[in-house]
């Protein structure tokens, strides 16, 4: 079954690699460009990706944080399909740049030029969120595998989920406000982010109801949650309607109308009809996000290229997600018993509805009531554990934050809270994250790792060293290949008293002073004493003959044809005047002083 | 990263020392390098303006000959280098002096020895002293920090 | 949004809370309630204010949160839970809704956010909650939807 | 063991790989082709002025904004405050702004394609008849949404574009309410389209949003000459860009563009909107746009 959908993954896969390919060699210009917000295809399936990457974490993390049961297979598919989803969810927005070399520019680290991103830009926010999101998820996930070898650390998963599940709704909020807070008539709307998490919450329930599909049983709370779901994402759209006067039919059919005939019990019962569900808000959504992106009728139509990415990321995931559980049926012990292989499917749905019914109609909470259950306010186990780890994440972002104010960059910048508060989860949650691994490493006894998980995780540390350092030196830029040799004359134009004085210091004041006496140390080694500066000399000379003198040179006085205008020596002659006038006015309490001597 | 700055010079067949040139006869080092205190950027000096001073026999040292001969050799522009600074960079070495910015400040002394290269400039640097942090003791004024005053 | 719309939204909101989480209420009940109440807070914006207004736009998202905030104080298990959650979900579209208009060039309700948030911590400190708390937690909610 | 070098192996062909992919879009072999290439002549660049003409057909919504005064951003300056007016009374549309601009600032060409949609990368637009630029908002907000900060503002008021912190992610483009950004889809350099009329402005890379930059080159190399040049005597004298003029306001046989200073009562600008009525896009009304349309006597 997996090796079919491999192949399927791969036929699609390759084609797309090629337009990925060309997309990145031609750049933004190859897929359809919207006319005015210059974004396209890589954005919609951006948007796309990172809501299907909402799946494994939304159910996995939100279900364990909230107590509701889902048994573990799910939650291992659902959180796998999750960093599955994120690659894609990467990529997209990366190849859609125009320079890609430039990227690492969006991340709020000091480069070695001393620059700084923009922390005001929704890009960045996006960036860090997805990052720590894909580094969390790894992280829960790896732990949710390891618990089962070390029950020890079945007690952090709890911690982690209620870490992830504030982090999964803000990666979405965060996209969001990408379209939110920009000036696009169509992207108008403050509610856009209750409207994206919702969409991500679909269209996660529907890529973890398909995948359960592939896998050969269903689980009923996921479908009636799917449907739900459908509800208040039309009644959200019907909302946008009445503000904006703007509907997507065609996503309202597939995702909002197409779904409901899981009413009928005869469509609902049969796997394809299951598939069919899915597929169909699947689709939904896609062309939703789509009209999203590109609001204003595109001057260029979805083409070849267009199809290809799609292709990519559809290929891709199949292959990439469905190997991986080739892999890990294959290459785990037991992996049976993480990914269902020998659980019956009527046993998995039996038990199900028992869920269902303990979780809904509240059976199990009345008896926990009955009970006297109560529990005082933070002294839970989870609490407990998270407890320092989330001190350090909340010390690290007020640092960070204030950090981010003091950076020269944002001098002329109007920052305010608001700009940086979207940061500051994403960095609590990663902060709290990595203590809580090093605490769990010094404290769980019976944590050890086997020499491969060891070398991975080594491998990971490098490889994230090697991103900070080539986000801290940043590129090189090219070095002008401009040779200077001398002076070129310039340009002749009148010139003003300050430029005179700059070209008569540059010029004549070897010889003859920059304050026009001599230089005395050059002229009494070396060379001729020059005429004295006097205002009658000046006047009995004339501006012009001494422009000539100045170009043509006389006696010992050198020719500056060729280095000065005419009018710079204009100007010098003017200067001279100044000089001379400076000297007189000077020469009195002079002459006074020799006369004392 | 960084863009160093190693000035290329082309060791053209004039023997030339800076010790002979500078301070000690009393010139200014924009003398010969025009350009260093009034324009963008700052010059080698060309023929002319050796021979400005070199027409005349300057001294009675035993080599002075051989160096008029070389000079009257000489093309008409016989020094050149290479600008480093990348082509976005707005770079003008006269506001720098203008500023009170010391040659010896950014270029060190070394080129006494006849011995050029080696600063090391990048955006960092720039960016330290014009923010104040370096050269406190010298008491510039805090300069320009934003991209436009030095991009385009 | 005039100041008497606004009341009356925050009735409205206090009328729809009631029907949420009834006992043995099937989720089917409470999602279509919950899609039927967001239609019709989006109704009562287009006709109780001007629809070009941009604090408008995630009015009736607002309405749904009170409303559900409203509606936590009636569930019978894991009350404090999800008192705190609906309180977060309602800071969360103040906040972010705030974000994307503070970008459009609209302040941010601080004063909103800030009671908001400080109500989320307080709570989490309820033991029992009882009859008088539900009381003056409905008030605060409603003096701040109404005044803040 | 064996399996784990095998793997590390793997990786590392693949982290190579993907280096590789980046790599190649300026890779040694296509620059070289680049540089070679032939540039074009003028005689385009007025061609695809009077095409762009013909198909500027947008109009303009005006509504009547105050004049500018200090911008409202830290650090600002006091003295000065760059912009431009237009006046419409005087302006017949011939565009000579809009060839004098390409020149001045090496607008490239586009591709015939790009240019059947409309695509052009002039800084200067005919809408309503009327040259049309970036208004350089006081509360730009494509500034605010550029993630590296390529977009900034000069304490004088400028909204200027560093090319090279540019990453092409395009949110400038789409967060301008007027649409007066443009992004090189092409490398017009390679394409033959580029050409350096003017040594002071650098051509853009492809990938890079542009814009109209107020003639910033103009503006730094006043600034620094004036500096350069200003007397040790008299420094309590500020430069106030008085004698700098954009290459449209130069180019205008109507001096229908006014360039200046808004913050300097000598400044031309100043003086010649002293008794109009300014106006600026509705869309910009409310961002504190530096360049405005006059039309009318107060």
């Amino acid at each position: 079954m997996f090796r079919y959908l491999m192949i399927l993954g791969l036929t699609l896969f390759l084609p797309g690699l090629y337009a990925l390919g060309y997309s990145v060699y031609q750049g933004p210009s190859a897929w359809m460009v919207d006319s005015q917000t210059f974004w396209g295809t890589p954005i919609s399936l951006f948007v796309f990706w990172i809501g299907l990457a909402h799946a494994g974490t939304l159910l996995s993390a939100i279900f364990l944080a909230l107590d509701i049961k889902l048994d573990r297979r799910t939650a291992l598919i659902a959180e796998l399909s999750t960093l599955v989803s994120l690659v894609f969810a990467g990529i997209f927005p990366l190849m859609h740049l125009g320079v890609i070399d430039n990227f690492y520019m969006v991340a709020p680290f000091l480069d070695a030029r001393g620059n700084f991103a923009n922390v005001r830009s929704p890009l960045v926010w996006d960036f860090c969120c997805i990052a720590v999101y894909a580094l969390l998820s790894l992280l829960f996930f790896g732990v949710h595998l390891k618990s089962r070898e070390i029950p020890a650390l079945d007690k952090y998963r709890k911690p982690l989920a209620w870490l992830l599940f504030p982090l999964v709704l803000w990666v979405h909020t965060i996209v969001s406000l990408d379209f939110a807070a920009t000036f696009v008539p169509q992207w108008r709307g403050a509610f856009f982010p209750v409207y994206f998490i919702a969409g991500a919450i679909l269209s996660g329930l529907a890529l973890v109801n398909l995948l359960i599909c592939a896998e050969g049983y269903r689980v009923r709370l996921l479908e009636r949650l799917q449907l739900i779901c459908t509800w208040i994402l039309c009644a959200i759209w019907i909302w946008d309607l009445i503000l904006k006067g703007y509907f997507c039919t065609s996503a309202f059919i597939f995702a909002g109308v197409l779904p409901q005939l899981r009413m009928v019990s005869v469509i609902r019962e049969h796997r394809l009809g299951r598939i069919f569900f899915s597929v169909s808000i699947l689709v939904g959504l896609f062309l939703e996000r789509y009209y999203l992106v590109s609001p204003t009728a595109a001057s260029a139509t979805f083409g070849r290229i267009d199809l290809g990415l799609v292709a990519f990321s559809v290929g891709g995931f199949m292959l990439l997600f469905f190997g991986i559980r080739r892999y890990l049926n294959r290459n785990m012990e037991g992996a049976g018993s993480y990914f269902g292989e020998v659980d019956g499917t009527d046993l998995a749905e039996a038990e199900q509805e028992e869920f269902e019914k303990e979780n809904f109609t509240g059976v199990r909470g009345i008896q926990k009531l009955r009970k006297g259950f109560y529990m005082q306010p933070w002294s839970s186990e989870e609490y407990r554990i998270l407890r320092f780890p989330l001190l350090v994440g909340f010390a690290a972002a007020v640092l960070f934050s204030v950090w981010v104010w003091s950076q020269s960059v944002f001098a002329n910048v109007d920052l305010s809270i608001a700009n940086v508060i979207p940061l500051l989860y994403p960095i609590v949650a990663v902060v709290t994250a990595f203590t809580l691994c090093v605490r769990a490493y010094f404290v769980e006894k019976s944590f050890d790792m086997t020499r491969r998980e060891k070398t991975l995780c080594v491998v990971l540390l490098v490889l994230a060293a090697a991103c900070l350092g080539t986000f801290f030196a940043g590129g090189s830029s090219e070095k002008s290949a401009k040779v200077l040799d001398s002076q070129p004359i310039g340009v002749d134009t009148p010139v003003s008293q300050n430029h005179a004085r700059l070209v008569w210091n540059a010029r004549c004041a070897t010889c003859h002073g920059t304050d026009g006496r001599f230089n005395e140390k050059f002229v009494r080694e070396f060379y001729p004493v020059p005429q004295k500066l006097d205002l009658q000399r000046l006047d009995s000379l004339g501006a012009d003959s001494l422009v000539k003198v100045i170009l043509n040179g006389r006696n010992n006085m050198n020719a500056y044809a060729g280095r000065l205008t005419p009018e710079e020596a204009l100007g010098l002659v003017n200067y001279m005047r100044t000089l001379a006038e400076m000297l007189s006015e000077n020469a009195a309490p002079e002459s006074v002083k020799e006369g004392e001597k | 990263m960084g863009e160093s700055c190693v000035p290329e010079h082309t060791p053209g067949p004039i023997p030339f020392d800076h010790a002979l040139h500078g301070d000690s006869i009393g010139l200014d080092c924009a003398a010969c390098h025009t350009g260093a205190r009034a324009s963008a950027n700052a010059y080698m000096p060309s023929k002319a303006d050796c021979m400005d001073c070199h027409r005349l026999p300057l001294t009675e040292n035993p080599g002075i000959e051989t160096l008029d001969s070389v000079l009257a050799k000489a093309d008409d522009r016989p020094w050149s280098h290479k600008r480093i600074l990348p082509e976005h960079v707005v770079f003008h070495h006269g506001v720098h002096a203008a500023a009170g910015v010391a040659c010896s400040d950014c270029h060190g002394s070394n080129h006494m020895q006849n011995r050029y290269g080696g600063e090391k400039f990048d955006m960092q640097s720039c960016l330290k002293c014009h923010r104040g942090e370096t050269f406190k003791e010298k008491g510039f004024k805090p300069a320009a920090t934003y991209c436009a005053a030095c991009h385009r | 949004m005039t100041p008497l719309a606004n009341s009356l939204s925050c009735l409205i909101a206090l009328g729809c809370a009631s029907f949420l989480w009834r006992k043995g209420s099937s989720p089917y009940r409470n999602g279509a309630f919950l899609a039927g109440f967001l239609v019709l807070f989006g109704v009562f914006c287009y006709f109780g204010g001007d629809i070009n207004d941009p604090t408008l736009e995630h009015y009736p998202f607002r309405m749904l949160a009170l409303c559900l905030c409203l509606s936590t104080t009636s569930l019978p298990l894991y009350r404090r839970r999800y008192l705190v959650l609906a309180q977060s979900l309602w800071c969360w579209i103040e906040l972010f809704g705030g974000i994307a208009l503070y970008y459009r060039g609209i302040d941010i309700a601080w004063t909103r956010i800030a009671a908001l948030l400080c109500m989320t911590l307080c709570s989490t400190f309820l033991s029992k909650i009882s009859k008088e708390m539900e009381f003056c937690l409905m008030v605060f909610w409603l003096a701040v939807w109404v005044f803040f | 063991m064996g399996m784990d070098r095998r793997e590390f192996i793997k990786s590392c062909s693949l982290v190579a790989v993907m280096g590789l992919l980046f790599g190649c879009r300026k890779s040694a072999v296509l620059g070289d082709i680049a540089s070679q290439l032939s540039v074009p002549e003028l005689k385009r660049f007025e061609d695809e002025v009077k095409l762009a003409m013909s198909q500027a057909k947008k109009s303009l919504d005006l509504v009547k904004v105050p004049t500018p005064g200090a911008l409202k951003i830290p650090g600002a300056s006091t003295l000065n405050r760059f912009g431009m007016a237009i006046d419409l009374d005087a302006c017949d549309g011939c565009g000579k702004c809009i060839l004098a601009c390409n020149l001045e600032n090496n607008v490239p060409l586009v591709p015939e394609e790009d240019a059947a949609r409309g695509r052009f990368m002039h800084w200067v637009d005919m809408r309503g008849g009327a040259p049309f630029m970036c208004a350089h908002c006081g509360n730009a907000p494509c500034e605010r949404v550029c993630p590296t900060g390529a977009a900034n503002h000069t304490p004088d008021g400028l909204s200027a574009m560093m090319y090279k912190r540019c990453t092409g992610s395009r949110f400038c483009g789409a967060n301008c309410p007027v649409q007066a950004r443009k992004f090189n889809f092409n490398d017009a350099q390679k394409l033959g389209l580029a050409r350096q009329f003017n040594r002071e402005v650098p051509l853009r890379d492809k990938g890079v949003m542009e814009k109209c930059s107020l003639c910033l080159h103009r503006l730094q190399n006043d600034r620094l000459e004036f500096k350069t040049s200003l007397t040790v005597g008299t420094a309590a004298e500020e430069w106030r860009g008085r004698g700098v003029k954009t290459a449209c306001a130069e180019a205008c046989p109507k001096n229908a563009i006014v360039f200046g200073n808004w913050l300097d009562d000598k400044s031309p600008l100043v003086q010649l909107t002293k008794n109009r009525v300014l106006y600026a896009p509705c869309e910009l009304a409310a961002l504190d746009p530096s360049v405005v349309f006059m039309r009318g006597r107060r």
